[in-house]
C-alpha cells in the first residue's frame, strides 16, 4: 500500500497521472502553480478535482451561456441544487444527475446509487425530498444483455427510491440504437422547503469544526475505472471490487438527521454538502473554497470500513451515504449527539483554518499542503473548434409517408417500444408514498401537492436525442418546449429547469458542435418559457468504440399549480365531452415514429417548430385550464394525434367520434406545439369564446367506439382494441 | 379514539398514517418511536409501511426485536386494536401476532398500482363500515406481499373467518387471494394494501376511509386499553 | 472463536418464486437437463465463547432472526477458528 | 444426475448493508461476542448429464445468472446423486 506509492520524482518520471486521467500539461500546470513537485496523494486529489465531472473543463464555456436567473430564482447553479420561490414562504429545490457509466457496468447498484446521490443533493440544501423522476435510454435491440440491463436499472431505481420513501412520480424510457452500448440513466429529485432554511455548502469561520457523517469510507468507486487498473495489480486483489453499493436504509436516517440539524440547530450549522464525485476531497475543498477559508483534516479520524487505507484512497473514495458538515465551534457535541440518536457515525475530523491552505494529516504526517484554489479554481477550461457533422450538412430529403391501411398503421405504431406504455416498468416504483401524489406516472407530468399550502408542483423529465441528431439547435429547443407542454397540460406554469447534458467525446469537433448548438436552442427556449436553468449535470464521453450517443440533453422541468381544483389529467372523463385540438398540424414526418415504422430510421430536417407559436398555444391552454373549462388535457408528442387519443381513452376505456380535415398520414404527424383537450357540454360556449380560433373541434367522447372520418379514410375501431395493444406491447417484447 | 403510530428506523409510511388519522379522520394520534416500552392509554396501535431496518434480511425480520414490540404484544394480548399495513403486516407476522408469512411476489418485482379488492368479512373492528362482498380499490406498493401459511393454518384462518380483504385479481401469488386478515381473537389485523393512501379525493380515492371509520366505530366509548 | 456456517432454506411445501423463475429461465434458455433449483441463504457468523454456549446461541439466532420458521428451515455447522 | 451446491458471496471491499444491520442488531440485543457476520446466497441445482459437461454448465449458470461477477464471487461443488 503506502510503500508502493511513487515518490514525487518517480511521478514526474513515470507519469502515473496519465492513468488517472490527467494530461502532462495539466500536471505541469499544477506543479508550476504549486512551486514544487506534488506527492502521490496530491496528484490523486488533482486528478479527482480536475476531472470533467468536478471541474467541467469542457462544458464550462457552454454552461456559461445558460440563462440562470429570474426574479423567482433564490439560488442558481453552483450549489448542490437550485432553489425557486413558489409562494407562501415555500421554495422548491431540484436537480438532476446522470449515472450512465456506473449503470452500464453494474446496472442495479449503478442506478440505485444514482438515486441516492441526487437525493443527497436535495437535502444538503435543507429541503425535504418529495419526489423523484428518472429518464432512461436503452438500445432498441432487446438482446438478453439489454433486457437484463433494463430490468436491473429499473429494479435499482425502485429498490432505492421505494425503500427511502420518496415517490417516483414521472420519467421517461426511450429505446434507440444510439444507446445500445451507452445506456442513459438520469435521475432527478425534487424537494420542498421553507425559504428561510436554505443551506449552502460552505466551511466558514476559523476554528469551526468539519464533521463527517454517515457511512464509513471504503475502497469503493475510487477514481472510477482507473482505480481498477492502477491499484489492483496484486494477485490477492483479484477478489476485490470497486462497485459502490447503495444503502437506502442508511440514507433514510441520514436524510432525517440532516434535516433535523437544519431545522432545529440553525445556530450550530454553518454549511453542509454531500460527498459525491471525488468524495471527501471535492466536498471539503469546495466548502472551503466557496467560503474563502483554509482547512485541515485529520484522516485518521475518518470512519473507515477497511484497514490500511491510504490518504489517496480515503480522499477519493466514492462510498455512498456520506455528508460533510461545517459546525460552529462549541456546538459540536449537540450535533454529534443528534446523529448518535439515529445510530449514525459522526466525527469531528477537521477545522476551518485562516488563509487558503488545504492540509491533510495522516498518521501524524502532513500528506497534502496546497492552496485550495489549486483544486477548485485553477483548472484550465478547453474549447474545441466546432465542426458541423457531415450528416447535418446534407440532410436526407423530406419523408413522405404512404398509408394504405390507416388502422393497421395505427396498431403497428402503438406497439413500437417508444410508443408502447411503460407501465409494467414504472409500476415497480412506489409513486404514492408521502401521500401527496395527485398525478402518478402515466400522465403528462407528475403532480404532488405541497402540504401546508394551497399549491401543487408538476414535474417532468424529457429528452429527444433522435431529434437532436437531426438538428441539435432545434432539437434542444423542442426538448424544453416539450417539457413545458407536459407541465401546462396538467395546469402548471413552468418555473425552471435542471438538465443532464449527455453527449459523446467533447474533444471531437462534431460532438462539440452538437453541444454548442443544442445549448443555443435550450437557451433560446428557456427565455421564451421563462424557465431559467437552476441546476444540472454533464455526462460526456458516452462513447463505445469511438461511436457516440445522440446528443441527448435531458430537461427536467418543474411547474407551479396555484389552484388544486384546476389540476388536469389526460384521461377522457365522460362520454359526451367535446374534443378539441390546439395547434396546426402540418406534414411533419421527419424524425417521427411513423418514419421509423416505415423506414427503420429517423432522418431529414426538422420542420414545423416555432417557439413563439408554441408559447402562445401553451398560454391559451393554460388559461383555459385555469378557468376550469377543461376536463382533460394531453400534449401531442411521439406518435402524434394517433398515440395521444389512445393515451387519453385508455384509463376509462372511452373512445372518440370525430370528423377532421386531416389526412391519414397527418394522424401520425409530429408537429410540435399541439394539445388535445376535452370540454364538458355545459362549458363549450365559454371555452369557445375564450380560446377562439386557437382550437379546432375534433369530435366527441364516446363510451368506447373510435370512429374517425379523415379527409382520405374512415376508421372504425374501439379503444379497447387499441389501448390493449399499447398496454401489452412492451411487456411482450421484453420477455 | 387515541391512536399510536409506531415508527421504526426505516419506516416511511408513518407520517402518512398520522396524516390520515389526524387530519382526515380527525382523531387523536401520535408518532411513537420503536424504543418506547409502553403503549398504555391508546385505543389503537398502527404499524406503518416502509422498510424497517432496510428490510435487508426479510421484511419485518429485524423490526420484531425493537423494544416497542414487547409492549405491542402486551397491548394486543389485552385486547387492544392493532393494525399493520404493508411492512406493518410483515412485522406482525414476523412477531407472531398474526399467522403465516409474506414472501416475494411471484413476479419477483415490486408493484405499485391501484388494486381491486373484495371485502370478505365486514363484521370486524377494521371493516364494519363496509359490506360483505363490497368491491374496493386500494393502492398496493410492495415486493414481498405474497401471503403464505401452511395448509393447517390456512384452513383454521378460513374456518374462523379471519380473512377481511381478498384480491379480486391476485397481484402477488397470495394463497387464497388473501390481502388482509385478523388474528383469531379479531383485534389484530394486517393488510398489504394501503388504506391511508386512499382517504382524499384529491389523491384519487377515498375507499380506504372505511378502515379508519370502522376503528372509530369499534373504539367508540371504549376505555383506553391498559398496559 | 467459532465460525457458524448457516444454511436457511424454504420448507419443502413452500413454493419459492425465486427458484421457479431461475428454473424457468434456464429451461427457456434450452437447459432442459436442469431438474430442480433451490434457493437459500448462507450466513457465516464469527462468535467468541465456549462451544456449547455458542451452539445454543446460534440456534437462537437462527430460530428468531435468520430464519422465519413459518416457511423456512435452517441447519448449521460450527468450526473452531483462530482470529 | 449431479447436485451442484453453489455459494455466492460479496467480494472484498463491497459494502454489505444486510450483514451490517444483522451484526448491529445482535450487538444491540447484547450479543457482544458476535465478531462478524457475512451474508451470502446458497443454491442447489440438480442437473442430468456427464460430470465434465455439467461442471462447465454450472460454471456458466453461476457466471451469467446466479452471481453478479462485478461484485460477487462464487464457488461450487458437484456431487453425484440418484433421483
Ligand atoms: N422511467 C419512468 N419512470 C416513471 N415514469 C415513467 C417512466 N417512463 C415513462 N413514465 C411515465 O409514462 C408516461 C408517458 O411517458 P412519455 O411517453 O415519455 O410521455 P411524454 O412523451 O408525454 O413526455 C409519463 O407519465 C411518464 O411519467
Ligand atoms: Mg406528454
Amino acid at each position: 500500500m503506502l510503500q508502493t506509492e511513487p515518490t514525487p520524482e518517480q511521478i514526474r518520471e513515470h507519469k502515473p497521472y496519465l492513468q488517472l486521467g490527467l494530461t502532462e500539461a495539466e500536471y505541469d500546470l499544477f506543479t508550476a502553480r504549486l512551486g514544487r513537485l506534488p506527492n502521490y496523494t496530491e496528484v490523486g486529489l488533482q486528478s479527482g478535482m480536475w476531472s470533467e465531472h468536478c471541474a467541467y473543463k469542457y462544458s464550462k464555456p457552454i454552461l456559461k451561456t445558460f440563462w440562470t436567473k429570474n426574479e423567482r430564482v433564490l439560488m442558481g447553479p453552483g450549489e448542490g441544487a437550485g432553489v425557486i420561490r413558489i409562494g407562501e414562504g415555500k421554495a422548491v429545490v431540484f436537480k438532476a444527475e446522470s449515472h450512465n457509466h456506473p449503470s452500464a457496468v453494474e446496472p442495479y447498484e449503478g442506478a440505485a446509487t444514482g438515486i441516492g446521490g441526487i437525493i443527497r443533493d436535495i437535502f444538503s440544501i435543507g429541503a425535504k425530498p418529495v419526489a423523484s423522476l428518472d429518464s432512461l435510454a436503452f438500445g432498441n435491440q432487446f438482446t438478453a444483455h439489454n433486457q437484463n440491463l433494463i430490468e436491473q436499472v429499473v429494479a435499482g431505481i425502485g429498490g432505492y427510491g421505494n425503500a427511502i420513501g420518496i415517490p417516483t412520480v414521472g420519467g421517461e424510457i426511450q429505446f434507440d440504437a444510439s444507446y445500445q452500448d451507452n445506456p442513459l440513466v438520469n435521475a432527478m429529485c425534487v424537494g420542498v422547503m421553507d425559504e428561510k432554511d436554505i443551506q449552502r455548502g460552505q466551511a466558514a469561520g476559523v476554528g469551526n469544526a468539519i464533521v463527517y457523517v454517515g457511512a464509513k469510507t471504503g475502497r469503493d468507486g475510487i477514481n472510477g475505472a482507473s482505480f481498477a487498473s492502477a491499484q489492483f495489480s496484486k494477485e490477492e486483489d483479484a477478489d476485490r471490487s470497486a462497485v459502490q453499493v447503495g444503502d437506502p436504509f442508511m440514507e433514510k436516517l441520514l436524510t432525517d438527521a440532516c434535516l433535523q440539524v437544519t431545522h432545529e440547530h440553525q445556530d450550530a450549522l454553518v454549511g453542509m454538502q454531500d460527498m459525491g464525485a471525488a468524495g471527501l476531497v471535492s466536498s471539503s475543498a469546495e466548502m472551503a473554497s466557496k467560503a474563502g477559508f483554509g482547512m485541515t483534516l485529520d484522516l485518521d479520524l475518518i470512519p473507515q470500513r477497511e484497514p490500511g487505507m491510504t490518504p489517496f484512497e480515503i480522499m477519493l473514495s466514492e462510498s455512498q451515504e456520506r455528508m460533510l458538515l461545517c459546525v460552529r465551534a462549541g456546538y459540536e457535541q449537540e450535533v454529534l449527539d443528534l446523529f448518535a440518536a439515529y445510530d449514525l457515525d459522526a466525527v469531528v475530523c477537521g477545522r476551518v483554518e485562516p488563509g487558503h491552505q488545504y492540509r491533510l494529516l495522516h498518521h501524524g504526517e502532513v500528506v497534502c499542503d496546497i492552496p485550495v484554489s489549486l483544486l477548485t479554481d485553477d483548472v484550465p477550461t478547453y474549447t474545441t473548434v466546432p465542426q458541423q457533422p457531415a450528416r447535418l450538412a446534407h440532410p436526407a430529403p423530406d419523408f413522405t409517408p404512404t398509408i394504405t391501411d390507416v388502422g393497421a398503421t395505427w396498431r403497428a405504431l402503438l406497439a413500437l417500444p417508444n410508443i408502447a406504455s411503460k407501465r409494467h416498468l414504472f409500476q415497480q416504483y412506489d409513486a404514492q408514498v408521502q401521500t401527496n401524489t395527485v398525478i402518478a406516472p402515466g400522465g403528462d407530468a407528475g403532480v404532488i401537492r405541497v402540504r401546508g399550502t394551497h399549491r401543487a408542483l408538476a414535474m417532468t423529465a424529457d429528452s429527444n436525442g433522435r431529434l437532436l441528431a437531426l438538428d441539435p439547435e432545434i432539437g434542444g429547443a423542442i426538448t424544453v418546449a416539450e417539457a413545458a407542454r407536459n407541465l401546462v397540460a396538467t395546469g402548471a406554469e413552468p418555473l425552471g429547469i435542471t438538465d443532464c447534458l449527455n453527449y459523446g467525446d467533447p474533444s471531437k469537433p462534431e460532438v462539440y458542435y452538437e453541444l454548442q448548438e443544442s445549448a443555443k436552442g435550450i437557451v433560446a427556449a428557456t427565455k421564451v418559457f421563462n424557465t431559467p436553468v437552476i441546476s444540472g449535470n454533464v455526462s460526456l464521453y458516452n462513447e463505445t468504440s469511438g461511436v457516440g450517443i445522440h446528443p441527448t440533453p435531458m430537461i427536467g422541468m418543474v411547474g407551479l399549480i396555484e389552484d388544486l381544483e384546476a389540476i388536469t389529467t389526460i384521461a377522457f372523463k365522460e362520454a359526451g365531452d367535446q374534443v378539441y385540438l390546439f395547434g396546426k398540424t402540418g406534414d411533419d414526418y421527419n424524425g417521427s415514429s411513423l418514419q421509423y415504422l416505415q423506414t427503420g430510421a429517423y432522418a431529414g430536417r426538422l420542420t414545423g417548430f416555432d417557439l413563439q407559436t408554441e408559447k402562445q398555444t401553451q398560454d391559451t391552454v393554460l388559461a383555459a385550464i385555469r378557468a376550469h373549462l377543461v376536463t382533460a388535457a394531453h400534449d401531442l408528442a411521439d406518435g402524434g394525434l394517433a398515440a395521444a387519443l389512445v393515451e387519453m381513452g385508455a384509463a376509462n376505456r372511452l373512445g372518440i367520434q370525430g370528423t377532421t380535415a386531416l389526412t391519414s398520414a397527418q394522424l401520425f404527424a409530429e408537429t410540435q406545439g399541439r394539445f388535445i383537450v376535452t370540454v364538458a357540454p355545459a362549458a363549450v360556449a365559454a371555452f369557445e369564446a375564450q380560446v377562439g380560433a386557437a382550437a379546432a373541434h375534433l369530435g366527441v367522447v364516446t363510451t368506447g367506439a373510435i370512429t374517425l372520418q379523415l379527409a382520405d379514410a374512415t376508421i372504425d375501431t374501439t379503444i379497447a382494441e387499441l389501448a390493449t395493444i399499447q398496454e401489452e406491447a412492451l411487456a411482450c417484447q421484453l420477455k | 379514539m387515541k391512536a399510536a403510530v409506531l415508527t421504526f428506523p426505516g419506516s416511511n409510511c408513518d407520517e402518512d398514517l398520522l396524516w390520515a388519522v389526524k387530519e382526515i379522520a380527525r382523531q387523536e394520534a401520535t408518532l411513537v418511536p420503536a424504543t418506547t416500552t409502553t403503549l398504555a392509554g391508546y385505543d389503537l396501535v398502527l404499524v406503518p409501511g416502509g422498510f424497517s431496518y432496510g428490510d435487508y434480511l426479510r421484511s419485518g425480520a429485524i423490526a420484531k426485536f425493537a423494544p416497542v414490540m414487547t409492549a405491542l404484544k402486551t397491548f394486543a394480548a389485552n385486547g387492544g386494536y392493532v393494525l399493520g399495513i404493508c411492512n406493518g403486516f410483515q412485522i406482525l407476522t414476523e412477531a407472531g401476532l398474526l399467522p403465516g408469512a409474506l414472501q416475494w411476489n411471484t413476479s419477483l418485482t415490486f408493484v405499485c398500482e391501484p388494486e381491486p379488492l373484495i371485502v370478505a368479512n365486514a363484521t370486524t373492528a377494521f371493516s364494519n363500515q363496509y359490506t360483505a362482498g363490497q368491491k374496493l380499490s386500494l393502492p398496493i406498493a410492495h415486493g414481498e406481499g405474497n401471503y403464505y401459511a401452511d395448509d393447517e393454518t390456512l384452513a383454521a384462518i378460513e374456518a374462523n373467518d379471519q380473512v377481511v380483504f381478498r384480491y379480486a385479481a391476485n397481484p402477488n401469488g397470495s394463497l387464497n387471494d388473501i390481502a388482509g386478515l385478523t388474528n383469531a381473537a379479531g383485534n389484530v389485523m394486517g393488510m398489504m394494501p394501503h388504506p391511508e393512501r386512499a382517504v382524499e379525493a384529491l389523491l384519487g380515492s377515498t375507499d380506504g376511509l372505511g378502515v379508519f371509520d370502522s376503528l372509530i366505530t369499534a373504539t367508540k366509548g371504549a376505555a383506553h386499553v391498559a398496559d | 472463536m467459532y465460525k457458524a456456517k448457516i444454511f436457511v432454506n424454504y420448507k419443502q411445501s413452500v413454493l419459492d418464486p425465486k427458484a421457479e423463475v431461475i428454473k424457468h429461465t434456464l429451461h427457456r434458455l434450452g437447459q432442459a437437463n436442469v431438474r430442480d433449483v433451490k434457493v437459500g441463504k448462507y450466513f457465516e457468523v464469527l462468535l467468541d465463547g465456549a462451544e456449547e454456549a455458542v451452539n445454543a446461541q446460534v440456534e437462537t439466532i437462527c430460530d428468531q432472526m435468520l430464519a422465519n420458521v413459518n416457511m423456512e428451515s435452517y441447519r448449521f455447522t460450527l468450526e473452531e477458528v483462530t482470529a
